[in-house]
């Protein structure tokens, strides 16, 4: 009889790279079709842009460079999509493809590809865009049925809007991040899943509305506005550019939150989100060489 | 009150938005050539920190109560990196003496400082931009940070790297340089900090 | 430096096989910071130029002279005058190409290219070799961050020496401009460097193997 | 009402495989083989010395192999009948072992020993650990280090407590579970006369709270005996490990490369006290266990299993294979490890036997590490498994070991709940075999 041998464990979990890239897609169409919502149809092709862009990308990197073609992990699908949503509906149909080839070949692929990558593709695609392009980026098209393209800004810049509207997605701002009960709803979805933990996400607004508290901001306001929970849901926990260890993990969460409140209050952008990420992203290397679980049976008892 | 937040405000810009490698370009050969490895990273930004803030001082004061008085503007550059190489020298026999276990760690950093040119270049910032000695040895020490910071994230990143599929030709340099672009993007969110 | 080398050949050495930008991986501070248009790059690396020549030749005229244990500030002064000289020269005739490059022309006394010029080459050789060691690394320089401030100013501005090459529809990438497109492009350009030479000594080899 | 638990640690059971509800419930049942091989290196030490040869006829529980000093144990026949060949073979082993093979007449003719009493408070408590040694008995979780050995306290140590690990935190595997269901008094039995024979006061017994009906028989058996607790734990695996164990019930950490008996605890497997107390109050030797036979055939059961009985004949107890067998696996599914072929002898620490279907057997490709950073989640130990993995792969045995590779306890939590399959646990494995070795060398 032919039996296999090989070694221990024999058996896995269900969880693999393609399920987990796959029930993040799941929770992002639910921000996603908000969007489309509050947005019209062009959201959709930005997204599509976004994707087909990211995962050709890919697909002609690993041809040129003759290595394995890893599309079918899904992987590039999120960062396409991620930074679809990062865009304003407005955007000209060479944004999203600019944005994810530079997240794909210079952030992700050129560092080694999946999990070599020490920045948050799409995140650091949207900074590169928002620096290059900063009108285009921050042209918000006004959402309702009159659907014409009035630009205006976010409510950071002092655009009025009340709480409940921002919860549901009712304002300017990009496809992504408008509605708050969409991106909860994903955010609970991933969590139910077991794909991302609790922390890096609460700890993260929690930090921030502490802080915005403590300067005296409308911490409501300051919570549902701009891209701070769809960047705490969706963008920070990324298992590639977040600690590895719990205790990493609320450190790095927290310095994200009070950086966002310190850019948000004194700095030259009215959004931080993206920068406190990234500038996060990058101490995550030593918060990793630092912070590391006590070895069972050294040090103190 | 006031004027110790402006001079906080200097301080963190000094780290973080005017950043010595990200903002203003300066000491970027030790930056890629001593971020291999954390420790020697935090060895070499510790040195310059250390050298940055008494050149600031010395320049300054060589600036003010020489140069000018004496109508000799036009050596500051020649003067400054004297007094550089002199400091270099002096630290690092000063250090030898008072600390062996500092000289041991350090030690090998001192002499390539006199060749950054973030030191220099501090100190003639600090002339260009009529600083007052308070605000110059401030710019010379929070500088300096800037660049110890710069430096170990860089070390942090490129040792998380050692394990990547990083395709030959942009091994070394090229994957260091672009990495610093990528962190100038991130530490372009500190811009309007302090002013 | 082993073997004795035609003039030529140590010119193109600068310019090509030892490209102190792209090969030897030096004076990265100014390549990165005054990049953002191609006139930039010529001005910066024509200044560097001349630095690097003059220095070249004195150094190399003295090089009997000097003692061995002061050298190095004996170098340095020689290029702090050169500096100094091309500094007044052109505060005097080109101020706002001056102005533009601020800082990086004082700085250009600690440029590890020419120190290492100096150390590695004018030391040890003739005026004349010096000399056009002195160029060819110059002129290599002025090459590489011309090329750098071109891609820059063409992608960043929509501009090439000031005139307008893309067209008025055309929206300029910023970022190419400002501190990251810095490090960006001149990393990209020097990993695309590294292919192109890695290829071409790869041909060489190949072609060598074939003749022997 | 468990209030113990460990660090890290994952719940393989909820998961692919609810491995037990196939055998927990089945009562043990008896299995005599036709023919048994018995190695002479059932246990960890040095191995036995034969004192039979091919023709010979023994009885049930003949010594057939003598003990060789104190680090080695007798063995013992598991059937009656004749020698058919005693030769070295290739068995699990990575050189040929001396192995006797009987062929059994069914007549289970037995010699035993004297029993030293009958009831736990009658036995001389010097006579305990001689006894132990003489029956053969081993860990019959798996490691199988001679129970003698381990009952022999250091000088200048002192043990005050002796856990029973019924925690039985692998996949498929009850037997440990139908023991102390069906047997609780010959458990207890068994500790206690391992706390008798070190004049130890506190004997607790660890069980994870996925075994309630064991819980309440362990409880049951342990009324109004003094020193005695039975303790529930949260189901985590690998709590069933010696030192999470001890971590579990006592919150102590066994120190770096130390021992349990360092921090006054000695650990026994509910299989190893039910062997004790058989061999003290009856004089039986260890010739056979409880086995879990599961996976894919037609009956999975619970067999008590002669040591050297074959697994093909084992699964033939069961009905066969349910259907083309891919994988064959002695022990667990998290640390058990895979057959070349079925004839294999089931040994003293093999608690079960799990025929994995060709799906199931299916072997992953290694893919980038996504640095989701669950391997350092849940490892027992608190490595750091992703980047140890790197530093194993290029074989720089320095810095794994800096990196603390030796203290890995190979539990298989890392590569099990890795997303990019990545073979963090052998690649630990293969690194520390790799240090002990030089190590050895440089004696």
């Amino acid at each position: 009889m032919e039996l296999h041998v090989s070694n221990a464990p024999q058996i896995y979990a269900k969880d693999s790279t393609r399920t987990l890239m796959y029930d993040v897609i799941l929770a992002l169409l639910l921000p996603s079709f908000a969007g489309i919502w509050f947005f019209g149809l062009r959201a959709a092709l930005v997204l599509v842009i976004a994707i087909a862009a990211a995962v050709l990308s890919e697909y002609g990197y690993q041809k040129i460079l003759h290595k394995p073609v890893t599309i079918n992990d899904l992987s590039a699908v999120v960062t396409g999509l991620l930074l679809g949503l990062n865009l304003p509906v407005s955007a000209p149909w060479w944004l999203p493809v600019i944005g994810s080839v530079f997240a794909i070949v210079l952030i992700k692929q050129l560092f080694g590809g999946l999990g070599d990558n020490f920045l948050n593709p799409a995140l650091s695609a949207r900074a590169v865009l928002l620096a290059s392009w900063p009108t285009l980026m921050t042209n918000f098209t006004r959402p309702g049925p009159s659907l014409d393209a009035v630009s205006s800004a976010t409510v950071l810049s002092g655009y009025p809007s009340i709480p409940l509207q921002m919860f549901i997605g009712n304002i300017p701002g990009t496809i992504g991040e408008v509605s708050k009960a969409a991106i909860l709803l994903g955010f609970l979805y991933l969590l139910l899943r077991g794909v991302i933990s609790w922390r890096i996400p609460v700890v993260f607004v929690g930090a921030y509305a502490l802080l915005a508290l403590m300067l005296g901001n409308d911490v409501l306001t300051g919570v549902l506005s701009g891209g701070l929970l769809f960047g705490a849901v969706f963008m920070a926990p990324d298992y590639t550019t977040s600690p590895m260890t719990a205790k990493g993990q609320y450190i790095f969460a927290a310095a994200c939150g009070l950086i966002v409140a310190l850019i948000r209050n004194f700095g030259a952008y009215p959004e931080g989100v993206t920068y406190a990420i990234l500038l996060l992203n990058i101490v995550t290397p030593l918060i990793d060489r630092s912070v590391k679980n006590k070895v069972y049976g050294k040090g103190k008892q | 009150m006031n004027a110790l937040v402006k001079i906080l405000l200097f301080m963190v810009s000094c780290v973080l938005t005017n950043n010595f490698i990200f903002s203003r370009f300066l000491g970027n050969c030790p930056f890629l050539g001593v971020s291999n490895k954390v420790e020697t990273a935090v060895g070499m930004g510790v040195a310059v920190t250390f050298v940055m803030a008494l050149a600031s001082l010395f320049t300054w004061l060589l600036y003010h109560y020489v140069l000018v008085p004496f109508n000799l503007r036009y050596l500051d550059t020649i003067s400054f990196i004297l007094v550089i190489a002199a400091l270099v020298q002096f630290v690092e026999m000063f250090i030898k003496k008072s600390s062996p276990s500092l000289y041991k760690a350090l030690g090998i950093y001192l002499p390539l400082i006199t060749t950054n040119c973030a030191v220099l270049g501090a100190a003639l910032l600090n002339i260009t931009s009529d600083y007052n000695l308070l605000y110059a040895v401030l710019n010379g020490t929070f500088g300096a940070l800037g660049f110890l910071l710069a430096i170990v994230l860089m070390a942090g990143v490129r040792e998380r790297l050692e394990t990547s599929d990083i395709p030959e030709s942009f091994k070394g340099f090229p994957i260091c340089i672009i990495i610093a672009g990528l962190m100038s993007v991130a530490f372009m969110g500190f811009s309007g900090f302090g002013g | 430096m082993s073997k004795k080398q035609s003039l030529s050949g140590v010119f193109f050495n600068g310019i090509l096989v030892e490209n102190p930008t792209f090969r030897l991986v030096l004076g990265t501070c100014p390549t990165i910071a005054v990049t953002t248009s191609a006139l930039n790059g010529i001005g910066m690396g024509l200044a560097a130029t001349f630095v690097l020549v003059g220095s070249n030749v004195v150094i190399s005229l003295l090089r009997n002279f000097i003692p061995d244990k002061v050298r190095i500030p004996a170098f340095v002064v020689v290029i702090c005058t050169f500096v100094t000289l091309i500094q007044m020269l052109m505060q005097a005739y080109v101020p706002s190409l001056y102005a533009s490059l601020g800082l990086f022309i004082p700085l250009i006394v600690v440029n590890c290219i020419i120190l290492a010029r100096a150390e590695a080459y004018a030391s040890k050789n003739g005026v004349a070799a010096s000399a056009v060691d002195g160029l060819g690394m110059g002129i290599g320089f002025t090459l590489a961050i011309t090329v750098i401030g071109a891609i820059r100013e063409l992608f960043g501005s929509g501009t090439l020496f000031g005139f307008n090459l893309l067209g008025a529809g055309y929206q300029p990438m910023l970022i190419l401009i400002l501190a990251p497109g810095g490090f960006i492009i001149y990393g990209l350009t020097l990993g695309v460097m590294n292919i192109i030479m890695n290829r071409a000594e790869a041909n060489k080899s190949a072609k060598e193997g074939v003749e022997a | 009402m468990p209030q113990y638990s460990i660090r890290g640690g994952v719940h393989p059971l909820d998961d692919l495989h609810s491995g037990k509800k196939a055998t927990n419930g089945s009562p043990i049942q008896a299995f005599i083989p036709e023919t048994v091989q018995i190695p002479m290196s059932l246990f960890l030490g040095k191995p036995s010395v034969p004192c039979v040869k091919a023709g010979d006829h023994v009885d049930l529980g003949q010594v057939i192999g003598e003990a060789d000093g104190f680090m080695s144990l007798p063995t013992h026949a598991s059937v009656s009948g004749e020698v058919l060949s005693v030769e070295p073979q290739m068995l699990m082993a990575a050189a040929p072992v001396v192995t006797v093979t009987i062929k059994n007449d069914f007549k289970d003719t037995w010699v035993r020993r004297k029993p030293l009493g009958q009831s736990v408070d009658g036995v001389d408590p010097a006579a305990i650990i001689p006894a132990i040694q003489a029956a053969g008995i081993c860990g019959a979780g798996g490691a199988t280090f001679p129970t003698h050995v381990k009952l022999t306290i250091p000088e200048g140590k002192t043990c005050d407590s002796i856990i029973v690990n019924g925690a039985e935190c692998e996949t498929h595997v009850t037997a440990d579970h139908r023991t102390m269901v069906e047997q609780p008094a010959r458990v207890v039995e068994g500790l206690r006369l391992a706390m008798r024979a070190l004049g130890v006061q506190h004997g607790i017994i660890g069980i994870e709270d996925n075994k309630k009906d064991a819980i309440a028989a362990m409880q049951e058996a342990i009324r109004g005996q003094e020193g005695l607790h039975v303790m529930p734990l949260f189901t985590k695996y690998p709590q069933g490990g010696e030192k999470q164990l001890i971590y579990a019930i006592t919150g102590y950490e066994v120190p770096s490369k130390g021992l349990p008996i360092d921090i006054g605890v000695v650990v026994l497997n509910v299989g190893t006290t039910v062997a004790i107390a058989e061999a003290v109050l009856e004089g039986t030797p260890f010739i056979s266990r409880v086995t879990t036979v599961t996976g894919c055939v037609q009956t999975p059961k619970n067999l008590r299993v002669r040591i050297g009985a074959s697994i093909a004949e084992a699964i033939a107890a069961c009905g066969g294979y349910g259907e083309q067998p891919g994988k064959v696996i002695m022990g667990g599914c998290m640390t058990g490890f895979c057959v070349p072929h079925d004839g294999m002898p089931i040994m003293k620490g093999n608690n079960a036997i799990v025929a994995l279907t060709q799906k199931e057997s299916k072997a992953y490709e290694e893919t980038n590490c996504i640095r989701c950073g669950r391997c350092v989640q849940v490892c027992p130990v608190g490595l750091n498994p992703y980047k140890l993995k790197y530093i194993c792969d290029r074989g720089d045995l320095k810095a794994a070991e800096e990196n603390d590779v030796m203290e890995c306890v190979v539990c298989g939590c890392c590569s099990y709940i890795c997303p990019a399959r990545r073979q963090l646990t052998s690649s630990f494995k293969i690194t520390k075999d790799a240090i002990m070795l030089e190590a050895r060398r440089a004696k």
